[in-house]
């Protein structure tokens, strides 16, 4: 005999005026492995309580069924009470005779026939229970910061503030991600780079805080509490601790190349940095271009560096490096409209440009100084159309989604235009403008008073004529079709995940939606957290966003990183599944179920049968991620593994209790 | 033995239990009547079942007037049922099988009982019939090993009953704080002994490793295989030599074991 | 000599109906399953009290058409369940109700057939109640009662007019021979064990799947398991034909296992068939019926033993 | 022309090369019994054991499945596949069974050998191979043996050197005969057969069926894709299933065997082939591919190569619910 | 599985309705409509699992071995997942048993599976009551 003890609760009237408590209780004095069965009106009371306890110790009761309402309610009090006796408190079953029997149904005889089966689907079950003992994992008090743009930088001072060391990982040679590219943010019109660079000097002099520009994550192990990533830091070719970032090497390099950060508007030499405050202020090479990595010729920034900082023998270099918290902030990129609008071009017309060359355009550190000039001739444009949701909201050639920052910003640029060049035309086509934002509204409504014309509709088709440029599209206003002609037409395209996203966060066992854009645990309740616990969602990763909401998002997965660090260790739930080595074929049916990353195959090595060193595979359970849903379980066709707290075994003693 | 039905088990509880180590623990059994299940002769065995969970066959370790015992391993389903039970509970017994040890042909012989963990169970039955009929034989020695002294099992035999009447040393394989006896493995301390094989039987049972190394230390000290006499275990189902199991070649163990000396052992397939 | 025209050869059968369950048996499978089920419950637990009650184990039963190979086996199962150290309950009450109506082999069923080089004959079936064997002018049966219970159905079948004297110008039929024939090896078993060790026996067990086929086709297989399935607040102890071939049959709860390969199966197989048994009931408990080897999906053939063991 | 002994000549040289230049261990191919229309399954460990191999209209039996008793072993194992067996190799290896390079893979495009098994085949040639013994092209697409040629009674006598036997030789086969129409049939043509009856009859005919299955496990023991190191059926102690017989148990381990193996069966039909008691179990794991193609509105075959998603491992968002 | 011969209704008596719920969608659901006192037949029984993605198609085969007279899993919609994916794997395991038990001639009527939320909790009940409705009018057959 099981020694179960069961104890039927009245909870007040709420039970016992519907099911015959009593009955109940007699009953589960009949079932097998049943040493004692009572019932009092509230178990979860203090003296319910008691009476459990003093029941255990009375009849040396070794496992416990309560009778009462949902174990959503109260199976934790119950769990915590029996911390109090010699009882595992896994060794519990509660009957839900409340909510699923003296709640719904009104008949007496059939509620308690019912709740008799509960109790003895209760009973079989809890005889099949195991002893589970809670497990507690140290915390690495360091957190990882993949990305180093706006959304990085926030989370990782704020970490850094909280008093917690942070490692910053960048993949550019620069932090600074896409703000310090722009040159004014809406509403306010404040000089991006002036609020935002002083952050990044912040973030290089932080004690708590170790940059590391030119980065990629290569292979993640552990799981929340500690991750072990594997670092690859890949050649910059310039020794960082001895360069002054005195730019001699940058002025004499011969060789020139298109600047991706000024959008190709301007070109930077081999030997380069991102822009010019970036930082760490401290020229890389661009290993692609150099000559003398390339063609082993030149080798003209050797010569000036007066430090000797160059080495052109640099190698990428990959160590591990283990952290108990991870915030990603990939951040995002722009989608390459030149692939989907044929009609505007594709790339053929040079004074058809993106947002984000706009910005650089208009930028007083830009290319041109901040004059907005053609490309093509550098001439001044008189008229510019803008075009907006080029590529959002067009599930058919570009992207399903609306790119939320694209209305202020085009809305900015028509005030920037209408500012900076008098007399200046501006068109804007869209389709809606939203301005859900604090003082947007208002910035887009004195654009509008400013000149700015909005056009709504799509613009069709852009062609050249007579040196302008055509933009033909509908006015859905008017009912009718509009050509403007243009000297400039600023394409106001999509935000996309940054390119490598997915399989970054993959590697933190974090996933991708269907668009790329990485996936919050619940879009409503848990905005910053991922699937892999510990994993913590920072900026436009997880979906687009202007910077005021960037920014608070990076605060919010700072706090939750905090708030894991701040404790030494965590406890894990003990009901996740465990394999059973000696039944486990290693066939991998279950590893491809887990949502987890929590199961892979291993190779297990050991003597079996006339096999002296036998090889074979078996799958390993990372105690850390799994989250015990069981799905797993399923696949596994020998039971080799199997959910602890539902195991097989206790589910099928369930079911047979109720045919007998 | 149910004469008409010899599987079916007789209804039985348990009258006393107690913990050996942190496995093992001996059930004390008897007739829901109250009375001897039956009567065993050392080295026998019981099939014990637990309501609701199966049977399984275990070799019993000692019997009183109205009363045998049985010291059970933790080992699989089964055994987990056995170790839940409590005093009181119902339990069926069916039994006794097997050979058993051979009690006559060893009188007048010295013996030597070397035992490894659990392996000291079918032994003791024995242990304990030598010390009831203490005049038909002669010196009588227990060396026994575990792990650690966690491990050790019939402690109060161990450090209390035996020491006084017969010779009693006891190993474990690791030092151990608090722990002053011996420290080494059973073979090697057999050797250390020097026990003479003349006039002399060794009793031995523990895990293969142990039976291995300790046989040819046995071997090596001159005792012959006739007077080496070890228990086997196997999968058994019935006990009583129908369902096939537990052959080794012709031989149940069941019915024509589990007790063997070595010289037996040879002429048997090495299949056990 | 009794007599049977073949005309009456199904009303035989019919009339038999009324005193007994009759069993047909399968044309693949034995008829060891009338005695030894494939599933038995032996007892029922309570679950509260251990107190075990013994279930029944059927009424009078009739096999109808036994092979004479088949019979010689269910003298082989008496001898295992019967006649040797503990008696078996269930077996005993069933063998005890049970009639075995024999029916000479006419012609050899199989290529496979070889019970006559393993001591039996497709003619004799001395542990039968009743033999039927053919005429040579296949007309009908000449009858053999061999036993009390034989008696009782040729009280039957009298009483049905269904029998009478056999014509005094008709014969048996000779017994034919089987096409497979194997050699009678003196000491084969005293040579199979000796060689115990040999890697032959590991060719022997390449192809073998590790099927549980030929034990579960074999007449005299009777390896089982005891089980339990609970049913409420009682347990049904249950026996079922388990395998020799399975490694779970041997396999012990703390992991050892002293059959853990195919080949060691396999060897045990041979042996039980040709050797052990013989060693512990004087009796081969291979009776040469063929299934095994028709069976076989991989064409095992237990025959190369014997010629193996020939060859010793 | 007789191209089964061609054939044979073929596998026998290539398998002999191998064991002669030690590339492998031994090589798995058939070999006659002493009975005409049956062969055995022979694992030739010297050249001249290699002699012994056949290649006839007998060699129904599948050869997969006895990678896995060397699935442990460090050396390399030979094997001769037709399509089936190459599939099964697939399989073992998406299953993590076998080590690629531990298996040589002597590739036999098979014209279909059994009517029952391998009138639904549609990948006669192997898809995997070391060494293509001979091309594929030719093979009638619509099956059909080329040449039932008995067996030359002789080579039993050849085959049994390897074993270290001489057996007489007797009669023809014992088991079923062989039809002797292997034309191409509808993939799923055993289920076909039961899907067209009223649920009552369904329930009968699986009755029926699984009153006669003696548990022998067979069905299991052939199967490739049954890989587990110990199966469900065997541990009684888990719950899933007693080991008690009755039609209804049984039928409890028949669908549970089928849904075990539903989207990796190479449908090579050895568990039919294998069933002592003759029962037409394909029609579970031929109904359970049916369904699959049927959900996804794609093809569904397995063992095509080593590196395949499994239809119950994997998802789509939109996969039909229609009655959840 | 013999559903014919060991139902209960066989036995004259009210169907018995297994109910497999995953715990943070449908039974939490189940517990709403408790909440809110709707009613719906007692003939449900339910088996609570962390997810849709627990219930292992084997246990629907035990119950009907058993004798059960309706067999229903239910969980999250699916994209609700507590577990993310568990339900995805769920739909296309009971998509195929589905058609097996059909093959195997399980009245399809007897297993049925539902998405049904927390909020869910009207949803609940209507599936319970219709599940009965079908089981008892199938009856005995």
């Amino acid at each position: 005999m099981s020694r179960i003890g069961v104890f039927v609760c009245h909870c007040g009237t709420n039970l016992a005026s519907v099911v015959d408590v009593e009955k109940v209780a007699a009953a589960a004095r009949e079932l097998p492995g049943v040493s004692y069965a009572a019932e009092y009106k509230y178990m979860c009371s203090e003296p319910g309580q008691q009476m459990i306890l003093d029941a255990i110790a009375e009849h040396g009761l070794k496992r416990i069924v309560i009778a009462s309402c949902s174990p959503r309610m109260h199976e934790t009090t119950f769990r915590k009470m029996l911390k109090k006796s010699g009882v595992n408190e896994y060794l519990l079953e509660i009957a839900n005779i409340r909510e699923q029997v003296s709640w719904v149904h009104t008949d007496s005889g059939v509620a308690t026939e019912k709740a008799v089966d509960l109790v003895r689907m209760a009973v079989a079950k809890v005889a099949k229970d195991e002893p589970l003992k809670a497990s507690s994992i140290p915390i690495t008090k360091r957190a990882l910061v993949v990305g180093g743009g706006i959304a990085g930088i926030q989370a990782a001072l704020d970490i850094a503030d909280a008093g917690h060391e942070v490692w910053l990982l960048e993949r550019e040679p620069s932090i600074g991600g896409r703000m310090v590219m722009l040159d004014k943010t809406f509403p306010t019109l404040d000089c991006s780079a002036c609020i935002s660079t002083p952050k990044m000097v912040d973030m290089s002099a932080h004690p708590n805080i170790k940059l590391l520009t030119s980065c990629e994550v290569a292979a993640v192990r552990g799981y929340i509490g500690n991750f072990t990533v594997t670092i690859r830091q890949k050649a910059k070719y310039v020794n960082q601790d001895i360069c002054t970032g005195c730019g001699n090497c940058e002025e004499k390099c011969p060789v020139k190349v298109k600047s991706d950060f000024n959008k190709g508007l301007s070109d930077r030499p081999a030997i380069y940095r991102l822009f010019p405050q970036a930082v760490p202020a401290k020229p890389v090479i661009d290993r692609a271009h150099c000559l003398k990595l390339t063609k082993d010729r030149c080798g003209l920034c050797e010569k000036v560096c007066p430090l000797g900082c160059i080495d052109y023998a640099d190698e990428d270099r990959e160590y591990d490096e283990t952290f108990g918290a991870v915030v990603l902030a990939t951040g995002y990129g722009l989608c390459d409209w030149t692939a989907m609008y044929d009609e505007y071009g594709a790339g053929r017309f040079a004074d058809v440009i993106d947002g984000l060359a706009f910005e650089r355009l208009v930028n007083a550190s830009g290319p041109t100084e901040g004059h907005i000039v053609r490309p093509s001739d550098g001439a001044e444009p008189k008229t510019v159309v803008l075009v907006k949701c080029v590529g959002s909201r067009d599930p058919k050639k570009g992207k399903p989604w609306c790119s939320r920052a694209c209305c202020m910003y085009a809305a900015k640029h028509a005030h920037q235009i209408l500012e900076k060049i008098p007399g200046a035309r501006v068109f804007v086509f869209y389709i809606d403008v939203r301005t859900p934002g604090k003082n947007y509204e208002e910035f887009y409504d004195q654009t509008r008073k400013d000149g700015a014309v909005y056009v709504r509709g799509r613009v069709s088709r852009i062609y050249k004529e007579g040196g302008r440029l055509i933009c033909q599209g509908e006015d859905s206003l008017l009912g009718k079709q509009v050509r403007v002609a243009a000297d400039l037409v600023v394409l106001e395209t999509a935000m996309e995940p940054a390119a490598g996203a997915r399989e970054t966060a993959a590697l933190f066992g974090a996933s991708a939606d269907a668009n790329g854009w990485l996936q919050e645990a619940h879009p409503k309740l848990r905005p910053v957290e991922t699937q892999a616990g510990g994993v913590f969602l920072a900026g436009t990763c997880q979906g687009p966003k202007d910077i005021p909401d960037t920014v608070a998002q990076a605060s919010g997965a700072a706090a939750k990183a905090i708030g894991l660090l701040n404790k030494d260790e965590m406890e894990t739930s003990p009901m996740i599944v465990a394999v059973d080595e000696a039944k486990c074929s290693g066939c991998g049916a279950c590893v491809d179920i887990c949502p987890f990353g929590a199961l892979s195959l291993e190779i297990l090595t050991a003597r079996e049968g006339r096999w002296e060193r036998a090889e074979r595979f078996v799958c390993k359970v990372n105690a850390g991620l799994c989250q015990g849903c069981g799905a797993c379980t399923v696949a596994c066709r020998t039971g080799a593994i199997d959910l602890r707290g539902f195991r097989n075994v206790q589910i099928l003693e369930e079911i047979d209790a109720l045919w007998t | 033995m149910n004469a008409a039905n010899p599987l079916l088990p007789a209804a039985c509880r348990i009258i006393g239990i107690t913990d050996e180590t942190p496995d093992v623990k001996t059930f004390r059994l008897q007739t829901q009547g109250g009375a001897k299940p039956f009567a065993p002769m050392p080295g026998q065995l019981a099939m014990i079942s637990v309501p609701g969970a199966g049977e399984a066959m275990f070799s019993i370790t000692a019997q009183g007037e109205d009363w045998i015992e049985s010291s059970i391993k933790r080992v699989g389903a089964l055994t987990e049922a056995l170790h839940e039970l409590s005093e009181g509970d119902a339990v069926g017994v069916r039994g006794p099988y097997g050979n058993h040890f051979p009690v006559d042909a060893l009188k007048g012989k010295d013996l030597l009982f070397v035992g490894g963990g659990i392996g000291l169970a079918p032994i003791r039955s024995l242990i304990r019939y030598a010390l009831e009929h203490r005049e038909d034989y002669g010196k009588l020695d227990v060396l026994y090993g575990s792990r650690t002294t966690a491990d050790l099992v019939f402690k109060e035999d161990l450090f209390g009953n035996w020491p006084q009447r017969m010779g009693t040393h006891i190993t474990i394989d690791v030092p151990e704080d608090g722990w002053d006896g011996h420290v080494g493995f059973v073979p090697a301390y057999i050797e250390e002994k020097g026990f003479s094989p003349k006039g002399r039987a060794c009793i031995l049972c523990g895990p293969p490793i142990m039976i291995r190394l300790s046989l040819a230390s046995l071997y090596k000290m001159g005792f012959e295989k006739e007077n080496i006499i070890t228990t086997l275990e196997m999968r058994m189902k019935c006990g009583i030599g129908k369902c096939g199991r537990c052959n080794i070649g012709s031989k149940y163990v069941c019915l024509d074991g589990p007790v063997f000396s070595m010289a037996e052992l040879d002429e048997l397939p090495p299949e056990h | 000599m009794m007599y049977l025209l073949k005309e009456n050869f199904d009303k035989a059968r019919e009339a038999l109906a009324g005193a007994y369950a009759v069993v047909v048996p399968d044309e693949v499978l034995p008829p060891k399953d009338a005695l030894f089920p494939r599933s038995e419950t032996l007892y029922e637990t309570d679950r509260r009290t251990g107190e075990a009650r013994a279930a029944g184990a059927g009424g009078k039963t009739l096999l109808f058409g036994v092979r004479p190979c088949d019979a010689r086996a269910i003298g082989n199962l008496d001898a295992a369940f019967l006649e040797s150290g503990y008696v078996d309950a269930n077996y005993a009450q069933r063998r005890e109700n049970a009639t075995i109506v024999a029916l000479a082999c006419a012609q050899i069923p199989s290529p496979a057939c070889f019970c006559d080089s393993m001591g039996g004959s497709p003619h004799e079936a001395p542990e039968a109640d009743v033999v039927l064997t053919e005429a040579a002018d296949g007309s009908g049966y000449a009858l053999d009662f061999q036993s009390e219970k034989g008696s009782a159905v040729a009280e039957i079948w009298k009483a049905a007019d269904l029998i009478g004297p056999m014509p005094a110008h008709l014969e048996k039929a000779p017994a034919p021979t089987c096409t497979l024939k194997v050699n009678k090896v003196p000491d084969l078993a005293q040579k199979l064990t000796a060689a115990f060790e040999d890697g032959l026996w590991e060719r022997l067990a390449e192809a073998c799947l590790g099927c549980g086929c030929c034990t579960y086709v074999c007449p005299t297989c009777y390896c089982f398991d005891i089980g339990l399935e609970n049913r409420g607040g009682t347990a049904d102890t249950f026996r079922c034909w388990d395998s020799c071939m399975f490694p779970g049959y041997t396999q012990m709860a703390g992991g050892h296992n002293p059959r853990w390969s195919k080949t060691q199966r396999l060897r045990n197989r041979y042996l039980h068939k040709l050797a052990y048994f013989d060693e512990r009931y004087g009796r081969t408990l291979c009776v040469g019926c063929g299934r095994c080897i028709c069976r076989c999906p991989q064409g095992l053939d237990i025959t190369r033993a014997v010629e193996w063991g020939e060859r010793l | 022309m007789n191209n089964f002994s061609q054939q044979q000549q073929k596998i026998r040289s290539a398998a002999s090369r191998l064991l002669a230049d030690g590339t492998v261990r031994f090589v798995i191919g058939w070999a006659p019994t002493r009975f005409a229309e049956r062969t055995t399954v022979l694992f030739a460990h010297t050249e001249a054991e290699a002699q012994a191999l056949v290649w006839n209209a007998h060699c129904t039996a599948a050869l997969g499945k006895y990678l896995l008793d060397h699935r442990l072993a460090d050396y390399a194992v030979g094997i001769v596949a037709r399509g089936c067996e190459s599939r099964m190799i697939n399989r073992l290896l998406t299953d993590h069974q076998i080590w690629r390079e531990r298996v040589y893979i002597l590739g036999a495009p098979c014209p279909g050998m059994d009517a029952e098994r391998c009138a639904g085949c549609r990948e006669r040639a192997p898809v995997v191979w070391d060494e293509l013994l001979w091309d594929a092209d030719g093979m009638p697409e619509t099956g059909g043996r080329q040449d039932a040629a008995p067996t030359n009674l002789d080579e039993a006598t050849i085959a049994d050197v390897g074993a270290g036997l001489a057996l007489p030789a007797v009669g023809a086969a014992c088991s079923r005969p062989l039809d002797t129409d292997t034309s191409l049939r509808s993939r799923f043509f055993r289920a076909e057969a039961v899907e067209g009856l009223s649920a009552a009859e369904k329930f009968s005919y699986w009755d029926e069926v699984y009153a006669k299955c003696i548990r022998c496990y067979a069905c299991r023991q052939a199967c490739p894709v049954c890989s587990c190191r110990a199966c469900y059926v065997d541990m009684d102690r888990q719950g899933f299933q007693g080991k008690q017989h009755s039609a209804a148990d049984n039928r409890v381990f028949g669908v549970t065997r089928a849904f075990h193996v539903a989207d990796r069966c190479v449908e090579c039909g050895e568990c039919e082939r294998v069933c002592p008691m003759g029962l037409p179990i394909l029609g579970q794991t031929q109904k359970l591919i049916k369904e699959i193609e049927a959900l996804t509105g794609e093809a569904y075959v397995q063992g095509m190569d080593a590196e395949e998603e499994n239809f119950l491992g994997a998802f789509d968002l939109d996969d039909k619910d229609d009655f959840l | 599985m013999d559903v014919a011969n060991r139902t209960n209704t066989a036995a004259g008596g009210e169907p018995k309705i297994l109910a497999f719920c995953c715990n943070w969608c449908t039974y939490t659901g189940a517990d709403l409509a408790g909440l809110n006192r709707m009613k719906y037949p007692a003939n449900v029984r339910v088996v609570r699992v962390p997810c849709s993605g627990r219930v292992n198609p084997q246990f629907i085969l035990r119950a009907f071995a058993r004798g059960a007279d309706g067999v229903v899993v239910c969980g999250c919609h699916p994209g609700d997942c507590h577990y993310a994916t568990g339900n995805f794997f769920t739909r296309r395991r009971f998509m195929l048993m589905r058609g097996l038990l059909e093959f195997n001639g399980i009245d399809p009527r007897r297993f049925h599976a539902r998405w049904i939320s927390g909020s869910e909790a009207a949803k609940f009940r209507d599936f319970v009551s219709e599940v009965c409705a079908i089981v008892k009018g199938l009856g005995h057959e």
